[in-house]
């Protein structure tokens, strides 16, 4: 994918930090609102092939590589299945609910029936979403990239 | 009737897709029309779920006077749909890779001129 | 609570927790040093092997056994996902991690000099996770899920040659067709969850009605996983997969068709079970009409496999064939016992049914094995460039007459046990049929007598005077097959007691798969 | 080719019309029959995760292994992605 011109690189200059907060925000709102990690990722990881379409792949390739984002992607998979693994060892069983109601991180229980949004609740629930957020981003940012890479390299593969 | 269009619209998307995907002689519309039966699939199980004036299962900011569980519509085909729609983008990512794979072999999309493996 | 206990107890989320753990570390891993990888994948495959079998004791001698995620006690309605082991699910489990295990000591040495092997072992533990998955879940949309995952996994698996446009093509219509079929199992769990509101095996199967919905359900189901297993007509995926894979990718895409063989015994056996007597018309009873489209479509393939053996030329996709007519005996077995549900012959048909499962993989993957292993040294797929190899691959040699009689049923090898109690049992149905079995077995044999004099018997070829044996991994894993196939052969009732009585119970007592979880509230 | 279109279509015909009936048994829409799952989700999901989301509450709480699934799923394409545009030797 070539590079655009200098309008299109400044609209996404600006837009690109708003649609990284506004995904982040998804991710961490999670369990308040309509969303979560999936969503929120999908959100970040638009943002980030914004840059894509605007400076072309060859830019983006010379400044992260797809190795470190699958890095990236592993290491978000091993934080979700490592909070999963976590419940067996706090409460006996694989994806228990180890925080909710214990007080702690994410451990208040908000009142029953409407409530305001209270962030400190939903126990193991916000870690998970941040895990498959951080998975999401660059899961689908390393698909994207290497599918415009691919497509614009003259001798790729074979 | 009235209240079968919903599904009426899940048959008709499944039937879309399976005719773009069993006759359709290019590999992009053959993907496209997957995509569009897994759209009808996540509507079919969408559709399950509501309740007449439900709303999102989400305690936050309740519209007042709401009572629960009569007027909140289902979660579980949410979560399902949720599932499924990853599911879907996995799919194509690893489609669309191979048709590309395939365009840079053969030169073509035509599902005739790239069949080597016959019977 | 001892220590062994409480492992136990966990062990049935821990056989899906291992592998996927360390699908999810090899890309880590193999950052650090490319040996490590082979040395990681075999150890976490046997960790995984170990609490298998640990929970396969318990299993054989205190029955079905539950896991609930996220929860500790069993509560009305069933929202948590669980997982429910009986005997034909570690039975199944037993064979993936064996399959799995010698795949990866094949590819030790057959995968050395390819590159993306990193990529090649995360997606390999990945079908095996799926395999394990499909085979211990307790429900339906869990199902599904690992089926997606077992799907796009191995699609990328059989990609793993990318430079050649058949691996490709057949790439393709793997995935086209695996996902198409997936998105309507979906829409079957979509059927039930809309009329009974649940979504684990054993609660549907208990409020199961039996209404037009389910009738459609039912069919959805059968079709798509009898399609994943390779049934006739809609085998054509599997020759061409099966064809152009490496043969180390083979063997774990094998599991997970068998994995799908599972899926139907299950959908038949325990999901539809307390209605497979019903009469649904004209005083037909529902287990009837399965049971003869079963055997009909069992006849179908076990021809279609064995007549376009004959004519093949490529080594791979000739055994490809095979493996569709052995998918045939498995479910022509299926069909008897379905069909005459409650006789004894049936039960003897399921026997040799289950034992089939085990012999089909372990002979049609010790053939495929021997291919690789040609090809790996030749670099030739067709027969008609090969010849003399016996001069120089002795092992491969004995190993192939091995698997040969094994495949075509010759006593005293593993294959006869099973085809035996098939023939048996399917005979007192209608003779016919095991007329039929009979001779496409012995056509079985006529195709693998011939590859035997195109490939290693007859003149040696000029540009194969040099080649070499097979390496040790590769023999290792030939003969670890080869060693099961004269083990299962010659002490047939050993494992035909401990495991697969126990199995074959287990699907017949549908009244019980139920009341571990609804009864036992 | 022919031959093949024609079975196709027939067969596509006769998936049509089984689908078309069936839909027509389902609970009409807007009022899902039973609900007993649902509702216990709806009401004990403050309680029992402590979340208000119920949604959110299913995905990553009630039903969490098949988001492992799910993401499991994506990592598997991201996987076959990268394997699939690796450079080869040839």
């Amino acid at each position: 994918m070539t590079e655009m011109t200098k309008i299109v690189k400044t609209l996404a200059n600006i837009l690109f930090p708003f649609t990284v907060i506004f995904g982040l925000y998804i991710i961490a709102h999670g369990h308040l609102t309509p969303g979560g990690g999936f969503q929120g990722g999908a959100v970040v990881a638009s943002g980030c092939a914004l840059l894509l379409v605007a400076y072309g792949s060859r830019w983006v390739f010379t400044r992260i590589k797809e190795k470190r984002l699958a890095a990236f992607e592993s290491i978000g998979a091993i934080a979700f299945i490592t909070v999963a693994l976590l419940g067996i060892v706090f409460s006996m069983m694989f994806f228990g609910n180890f925080l909710a109601g214990s007080n702690l991180l994410f451990g208040t229980t908000p009142a029953t029936g409407s409530t305001l949004a209270d962030f400190n609740t939903g126990g193991v629930l916000p870690l998970m979403n941040f895990a498959v957020g951080v998975k999401v981003i660059a899961g689908l940012f390393v698909i994207v990239l290497i599918m415009a890479y691919a497509s614009s390299a003259k001798e790729w593969g074979s | 009737m009235i209240e079968y269009i919903p599904y009426i619209a899940v048959v008709c998307m499944i039937f879309i897709g399976l005719y773009a995907a069993m006759f359709r002689r290019n590999l992009i519309k053959m993907v496209i029309g997957i995509t569009i039966i897994e759209s009808g699939v996540n509507l079919f199980l969408i559709t399950l779920g509501y309740r007449e004036g439900g709303v999102a299962p989400i305690y936050t900011s309740l519209p007042p006077g709401t009572t629960y569980p009569e007027q909140m519509v289902l979660p579980v085909p949410q979560a399902l749909t949720l599932t499924s729609i990853v599911i879907g983008v996995a799919v194509l990512a690893l489609m669309l890779s191979l048709v590309m794979h395939i365009y840079r072999k053969y030169g073509t999309l035509d599902v005739q001129k790239i069949r080597r493996l016959k019977e | 609570m001892t220590f062994l206990d409480t492992l136990l107890q966990q062990s049935p989320a821990l056989i899906i927790a291992i592998p996927l753990f360390a699908a999810f570390l090899m890309p880590l891993v193999s950052r650090v040093h490319s040996k490590l990888r082979n040395i990681f994948a075999v150890v976490m495959l046997s960790i995984t092997g170990c609490f298998i079998g640990l929970l396969a004791t318990d299993v054989l001698a205190h029955g079905p056994r539950i896991y609930i995620f996220g929860g500790k006690d069993l509560t009305l309605p069933l929202v948590r996902i669980l997982f429910e082991v009986d005997a034909i699910s570690i039975f199944m489990a037993i064979i993936t991690i064996m399959l799995a295990i010698i795949a990866v000591i094949y590819s030790w040495s057959f995968m050395k000099e390819q590159d993306g092997l990193d990529k090649y072992y995360t997606l390999f533990l990945l079908v095996v996770t799926s395999a394990l998955g499909m085979e211990l879940t307790g429900d339906i949309f869990n199902f599904f899920v690992f089926l997606e995952i077992s799907c796009i996994a191995s699609c990328a698996l059989i990609a793993f040659w990318i430079y050649e446009g058949e691996a490709l093509e057949a790439a393709f219509k793997y995935i086209v067709i695996s996902s198409v079929g997936a998105l309507f199992v979906l829409f079957a769990i979509g059927i039930f969850y809309a009329q009974y509101n649940a979504l684990n095996i054993a609660t549907l199967a208990n409020a199961l009605q039996y209404t037009f919905l389910d009738k459609i359900a039912l069919i959805i189901l059968i079709v798509v996983l009898g399609m994943k297993a390779g049934l006739a007509p809609m085998h054509m995926w599997l020759p061409d997969a099966y064809g152009r894979a490496p043969p180390s990718v083979i063997l774990i895409i094998m599991s997970a068709t068998l994995a799908s063989f599972y899926g139907v015994l299950r959908v038949v056996f325990s999901l539809y079970g307390n209605v497979l007597t019903t009469s649904i018309r004209f005083n037909f009873p529902l287990h009837v009409i399965i049971g003869w489209v079963l055997i009909a479509l069992a006849i179908v393939s076990i021809l279609i496999g064995v007549i376009m053996a004959l004519i093949q030329s490529d080594f791979m996709r000739l055994i490809g064939y095979t493996a569709v007519a052995e998918v045939g005996y498995m479910f022509l077995a299926i069909g008897t016992t379905i069909a005459a549900l409650g006789t004894s012959y049936a039960t003897v048909a399921l026997h040799g049914g289950i034992l089939h499962v085990l012999n089909d993989a372990i002979d049609i993957g010790l053939l495929f094995l021997i291919a690789g292993a040609i090809y790996y040294v030749t670099k030739k797929r067709s027969l008609d460039d090969l010849g003399g190899l016996a001069r120089n691959m002795k092992f491969t040699t004995v190993f192939f007459l091995i698997g040969l009689l094994a495949v075509a049923g010759m006593p005293p090898l593993n294959g006869f046990t099973s085809k035996f109690l098939i023939y048996e049992s399917v005979f007192q149905l209608n003779p016919i049929l095991s007329i039929i079995a009979i001779l496409c077995s012995i056509l079985i044999l006529a195709v693998f007598i011939k590859v035997l004099y195109a490939a290693f018997l007859g003149p040696e070829l000029p540009e194969l005077k040099d080649v070499k044996e097979a390496p040790r991994s590769m023999l290792l894993a030939m003969g670890c097959f080869a060693a099961l196939a004269i083990i299962i052969g010659l002490f047939p009732n050993l494992f035909l007691d401990t495991l697969v009585k126990p199995a074959a119970d287990a699907l017949l007592n549908h009244a019980q798969y139920i009341t571990t979880i609804v009864g036992g509230i | 080719m022919e031959k093949r279109v024609i079975a196709g279509a027939l067969a596509l015909t006769i998936v049509a019309v089984f689908f078309a009936f069936s839909i027509f048994l389902l609970h009409p829409f807007g009022d899902p029959g039973e609900v007993q799952m649902d509702d216990h989700i709806i009401v004990n999901t403050q309680n029992e995760t402590g979340t208000n989301n119920g949604v959110t509450s299913i995905v990553f709480d009630y039903r969490g292994f098949d988001t492992l699934g799910e993401a499991t799923i994506l990592f598997s394409a991201v996987a076959g992605v990268i394997m699939i545009f690796r450079r080869v030797k040839e």
